[in-house]
């Protein structure tokens, strides 16, 4: 009977605790900064243009194979009298969330810093009702730091 | 290498033409496996001994009951493909009043993947025998619960051996964007 | 024919009856609701959770929601039940547990009816729903539910006997007024006593000074343990085991149904804790001396029954949250060796009082050994486990070779 | 109560049958995809066929086809309550086969990490096996607050919640954050009041103990033939712990015993995995006295990490018990084999040795005391 008492005070002090719930949709923890949700392509703000060269190394590094990449000659290159030193851009890029086991590889792949995980609650919150809606193209890639809505992190 | 075995197993060091093993368990194992044709060998972590397939359940037998040696502990039992040099079968086997460790390794020819069960020396190769069996379509005669263990039990699946290194890996379309497919085995390699 | 209810003279009987089944359904639904949803939050805080907080205000109208889903949802019958038994097992659960209603004493002077006998009445129907229990369990047509129903059986039919022997403890010794008068009971002190009455209404007024608790602390526990049995409740919830039988003889019900049995098991849980509040805690009395002269206003009579059956209930509650499970053998012998010989003393010493006119002080100085015993008795108990049974020890030898 | 079954000639015309009853694959105790079919007389089991394979997604053939950063991400996926852990064995052969030296700082990060994991998913066990004995939900809520905390470090350190990525051959993928330390301190903190909880809850527990003593009993001599490992071996008393007996990264420098326990009953392991909680919260302060700052990465890491020929048994102490990779390497980028040696599969075995004669609640609770995470058992 001590035991079965003990349990009930140990029951009893958590009762007057404070609930450690947290109220998911109207409240949304702050997510570290290391966070990782699904890779998204980052904008270079400055030359108004993607990072992305689209050089396939994330492509071939990622495990699950969730990555499509195409690249292209750059119309705002130099040689076309435009601001940018890349050569080449991204042309068409394709992320299927559905498949990415979000391992951070491609992140650390990329040459230019490209490409990063998204950390912020947009990317967790990826619920479609097809399972193709999952599959992201490039200005659903970019749309985020595009529009600064992300402050990314990316190791060293 | 961070792992220190107590001194008991190989220890990495520069190879002497003539090895005799002199600083492993090897010794002690050859006394043992005395009317059993063994070969040691060094690996990067514990020492290996190929025993041939006709002798390998009772030479592990013997290691087991050995007074001095004592392999009471079934770590793991499985199998490798080595495509045309057969399937290894390796058992690690560890000795928990000793704390020796040991691999012991039998080669089957791929024509003949048969081998004598090694339950009665340690119930713990049931399980691990049913999943080698049917990953590398090795046969255990004598098992006592020949059934398929991970595969599925609805299907007849007794011909699939994934773990074979000739069973393809599934395809995987890729499917993104437009149904795009560009040449991937150009990256191989990088 | 006519009677007389709430001061209104000359009501025909039949839309007396209705008025008061009307009342007492309503009552008892609303209440029930609120029950499930007050079950949720206290749950929830020992659990350090908020419970639900999405529907209406602090998660009030959850209940509503719930229920609202419930009827909407379709009824299922699974292909090889028995249409007859499996039909007929929600009623025969549900409609025991509403005719305990009947006698429960919410108020001095209000009830369904008072019954002379209404404890053995209160004890009678409700042991009737174990009927429904294995028609339920047996007519699904599922392993788990057939397990569930047995053991339903097993457990209501052995705990029926502490529960009953706890009643009449009490009954039996009870202090009532000599001449009964029909109806509420008289408070007047001057009266001669007897002892002994099952009319709840008596046994409530003879508790207008002391509440039996006092005089009978074993009994009350024991009471408390086997209500907690018959209502199913963690430690005796094994009929409907989540993580054993997955529902026991409820698995296969949906919608309607399901949320009869759901219906019942509060409806039995809130007519347990109105009993033990009348039985075992006074009442609509107050306690502490106040309101000692005349009897309490109503509105405090409804207080008093409803904070003492809100402790039983919170208790219950309380007591879900903190222990474990325990096992079929183990609750049987606990009831068959344990229980039923402790109460069987208890009803002795009882008897004995009654016969002799022994001092009521007596049987609180037995209860409290009694209570002692009961925890030297569970403390060795577990010091010495039972060896396993021989069966169950060569069993594990052929698993072994 | 156990009747022996009349026999047909007693019992007239009628004719007793045991019960088959089939539990999981979708059952609330089963702890996932695990499918066990019980053949029962009355309440009691008196026999016993386990089913799993329900899960297997050939983790160790992919393997073949990843290289070796590639692969760290699928043994997250192999046991993911102990993810870190299942990534430790995979660097770690990775890196006896290359013979890369680990940076001392790396070590002791991936020290605390281990032992980090081990209190999160003994929580795990804990909760899950509160509910099993038939606490409503509260042991539960208890083990997910406390892995909670446990969880939110992990993610601020490595980005993600359960499949972490974070080792690499040679050392960790990126700096831990500036206020580690503090943070684990924290943590550390509320899992000491989350053990004393469950002490509370359940140890002295009059029902519990009940339940639990005595119940599915393996002897040392049978679970050291069955192979069992981890905390359910040390509950029979065997005190094989592989952080002392064959000590790997720098546990050889840190002081504790292996936690082990007589009676090899349920309630044993219980209670060993509560003590191992308080072990490990002791065995990270003192690897938090001994962490400096260093780099984290081996020096001269290639690009693509290449591995001559060979072959390792790398095993650690998971939570579950001995967590090896086998890995063959035949030179190149990929490895030639990978074999994942769970200790929940073996730990597994001996359900039926622990089960039969037992009652069918029993059953319950032995198949939730051997703690298996069906991941891993299949793979």
């Amino acid at each position: 009977m001590k035991g079965i008492l003990k349990s009930m005070m140990v029951t009893a002090s958590t009762f007057a605790r404070k609930p450690v719930t947290r109220e998911y949709p109207e409240g949304h923890r702050e997510l570290p900064e290391r966070d990782r949700a699904f890779p998204l392509l980052l904008w270079d703000q400055d030359i108004d243009e993607p990072f992305c060269t689209g050089c396939h190394a994330c492509e071939r590094a990622c495990p699950v194979e969730c990555m499509t990449v195409i690249m292209k000659d750059n119309p705002n290159h130099t040689s076309n009298d435009g601001p940018s030193k890349r050569r080449k851009i991204i042309d068409k890029f394709y992320i299927d969330y559905a498949r990415c086991m979000r391992c951070n590889i491609c992140v650390e792949v990329c040459n230019f810093e490209a490409i990063a995980m998204n950390n912020t609650w947009q990317g967790h919150e990826t619920s479609v009702y097809d399972r193709s809606d999952l599959v992201m193209d490039l200005p659903q890639l970019l749309a985020q730091s595009k529009a600064k809505q992300i402050e990314e992190w990316v190791a060293e | 290498m961070t792992t220190d075995d107590g001194g008991n197993d190989a220890v990495e060091e520069a190879p002497e033409p003539p090895d005799t093993f002199e600083d492993t368990i090897w010794p002690d194992v050859n006394r043992t496996l005395t009317a059993v044709d063994v070969r040691p060998e060094r690996s990067v972590l514990d020492l290996i001994v190929h025993i041939p397939k006709a002798d390998v359940v009772r030479g592990l037998g013997m290691l087991k009951n050995d007074e001095a040696l004592q392999f009471n502990y079934l770590r793991s039992l499985t199998a490798v493909d080595n495509e045309a040099d057969g399937v290894d079968v390796v058992y690690h086997l560890y000795s928990v009043p000793n704390k020796f460790n040991l691999t012991v390794k039998t080669t089957l020819p791929n024509d003949d993947k048969v081998l004598d069960t090694a339950t009665p020396v340690w119930q713990a190769a049931n399980w691990l025998e049913r999943e080698t069996a049917e990953m590398f379509g090795v046969t255990f005669t004598g098992h006592p619960d020949p059934r398929p263990l991970l595969m599925p039990e609805d299907v007849d699946m007794s011909d699939t051996h994934p773990l074979l290194k000739s069973h393809p890996y599934a395809e995987i379309d890729i499917l993104q964007g437009e149904l795009l497919g560009h040449d991937r085995d150009a990256d191989e390699g990088d | 024919m006519s009677t007389e209810i709430f001061g209104i003279e000359d009501v025909n009987v039949w839309v007396d009856g209705l008025i008061r089944v009307l009342l007492i359904v309503g009552f008892m639904t609303v209440v029930v609701m609120g029950l499930i949803y007050g079950e949720r939050k206290i749950l929830a805080r020992f659990q350090q959770r908020l419970g639900p907080t999405r529907t209406g205000p602090i998660g009030l109208l959850q209940s509503v929601a719930d229920a609202l889903k419930l009827v909407g949802k379709e009824d299922l019958r699974p292909r090889n039940a028995d249409p007859w038994t499996f039909e007929l097992a929600p009623y025969l659960v549900f409609i025991p547990v509403f005719l305990g209603f009947v006698i429960v004493p919410f108020v001095l002077d209000w009830q369904i009816r008072i019954l002379e006998l209404g404890l053995l009445y209160f004890v009678a129907v409700s042991g009737v729903n174990i009927v429904g229990w294995i028609m339920a369990g047996w007519g699904s047509d599922n392993r788990y539910a057939m397990i569930g129903g047995m053991r339903a059986a097993a457990q209501g039919i052995s705990y029926e006997l502490p529960l009953v022997l706890s009643l009449l403890a009490v009954a039996m010794v009870v202090e009532v007024p000599a001449p009964v008068i029909d109806g509420a009971a008289s408070v007047a002190s001057d009266s001669e006593y007897v002892r002994g009455s099952l009319n709840l209404n008596e046994i409530v007024a003879a508790q207008h000074e002391v509440p039996n608790l006092v005089w009978q602390p074993l009994v009350m526990i024991v009471f408390i343990i086997a209500a907690l049995a018959e209502l199913n409740r963690t430690p005796f919830d094994i009929p409907v085991g989540e993580s054993e039988v997955v529902g026991g003889p409820f698995v296969e019900y949906s919608g309607i149904r399901w949320s009869m049995f759901f219906l019942a098991e509060y409806a039995a849980l809130l007519i347990m804790a109105l009993v033990f509040a009348a039985v075992f805690l006074g009442g609509w009395a107050w306690p502490f001396g106040i309101w000692m002269d005349d009897a309490p206003p109503r509105w405090a009579q409804a207080l008093a029954v409803a904070a003492k059956a809100g402790a039983f209930i919170f208790l219950v509650f309380w007591i879900r949250a903190s222990v474990p499970r325990l096992r079929i053998d183990q609750l049987m012998s606990f009831s068959w060796k344990v229980l039923l010989p402790l109460m069987l003393v208890q009803v002795l010493v009882n008897g004995l009082v009654l016969v002799y006119d022994w001092p009521l002080i007596i049987l609180t100085v037995v209860g409290l050994a009694g209570v002692v015993a009961l925890a030297a008795i569970v403390d060795r108990a577990v010091r010495h486990p039972r060896p396993r049974p021989a069966v169950a020890a060569q069993l594990q030898g052929e698993a072994a070779s | 109560m156990v009747v022996d079954a009349p026999t047909p000639s007693e019992a007239g015309d009628f004719e007793t049958q045991d019960l088959l009853i089939n539990v999981g694959p979708q059952h609330p105790s089963t702890h996932g995809v695990f499918r066990m079919v019980l053949e029962i007389d009355g309440e009691v089991v008196k026999d016993l066929v386990p089913y799993i394979g329900y899960l297997h997604r050939g983790a160790e053939k992919l393997c073949e086809n990843f290289d070796f950063r590639q692969g760290i991400g699928y043994m997250d996926r192999t046991e993911y309550l102990a993810a870190h852990n299942a990534e430790l064995s995979y660097v770690m052969a990775v890196e006896a086969l290359a013979e890369i030296e680990v940076p001392e700082r790396a070590q002791w990060i991936r020290m605390i990490l281990c032992e980090l994991n081990r209190i999160s998913s003994h929580f795990m066990f804990l909760g899950a096996f509160g509910v099993d004995v038939g606490v409503f939900g509260t042991p539960f809520i208890y083990a997910w607050r406390e892995r909670e905390a446990v969880i939110d470090l992990f993610e601020e350190i490595s980005g993600d919640r359960m499949m972490y990525a974070y080792f690499r051959p040679g050392g960790l993928a990126w700096e831990v954050p500036v206020n580690f330390e503090e943070r684990v301190r924290e943590v550390l903190a509320s899992s000491r009041q989350g053990v004393k909880d469950f002490d509370g809850l359940l140890t002295e527990n009059e029902i519990f103990i009940a339940r639990t003593k005595n119940v599915g009993v393996i002897s040392a001599e049978d679970a050291i033939e069955i192979g069992m490992s981890g905390p359910s071996l040390r509950a029979s008393g065997v005190p094989l712990d592989l952080r002392k007996t064959e000590p790997y990264m720098y546990y050889d420098q840190l002081e504790f015993e292996p936690i082990t326990a007589e009676g090899g009953d349920v309630f044993d392991r219980y209670l060993v995995r509560l003590k191992e909680i308080s072990q490990s919260i002791d065995l990270i302060e003192q690897c938090l006295e001994r962490l400096e700052a260093g780099p984290i990465m081996a020096e001269k890491m290639p690009r693509m990490l290449r591995l001559p020929e060979g072959e390792a048994y790398m095993r650690t102490e998971a939570p579950r018990g001995e967590y090896g990779i086998y890995m063959v390497s035949k030179g190149g980028n990929k490895p030639h084999r990978v074999k994942v040696r769970s200790a929940c599969l073996s730990n597994l075995q001996a359900l039926k040795q622990m089960s039969v004669g037992q009652y069918v609640a029993d059953a319950i609770i032995i198949l939730g005391s051997i703690d298996i995470v069906l991941s891993e058992v299949d793979r």
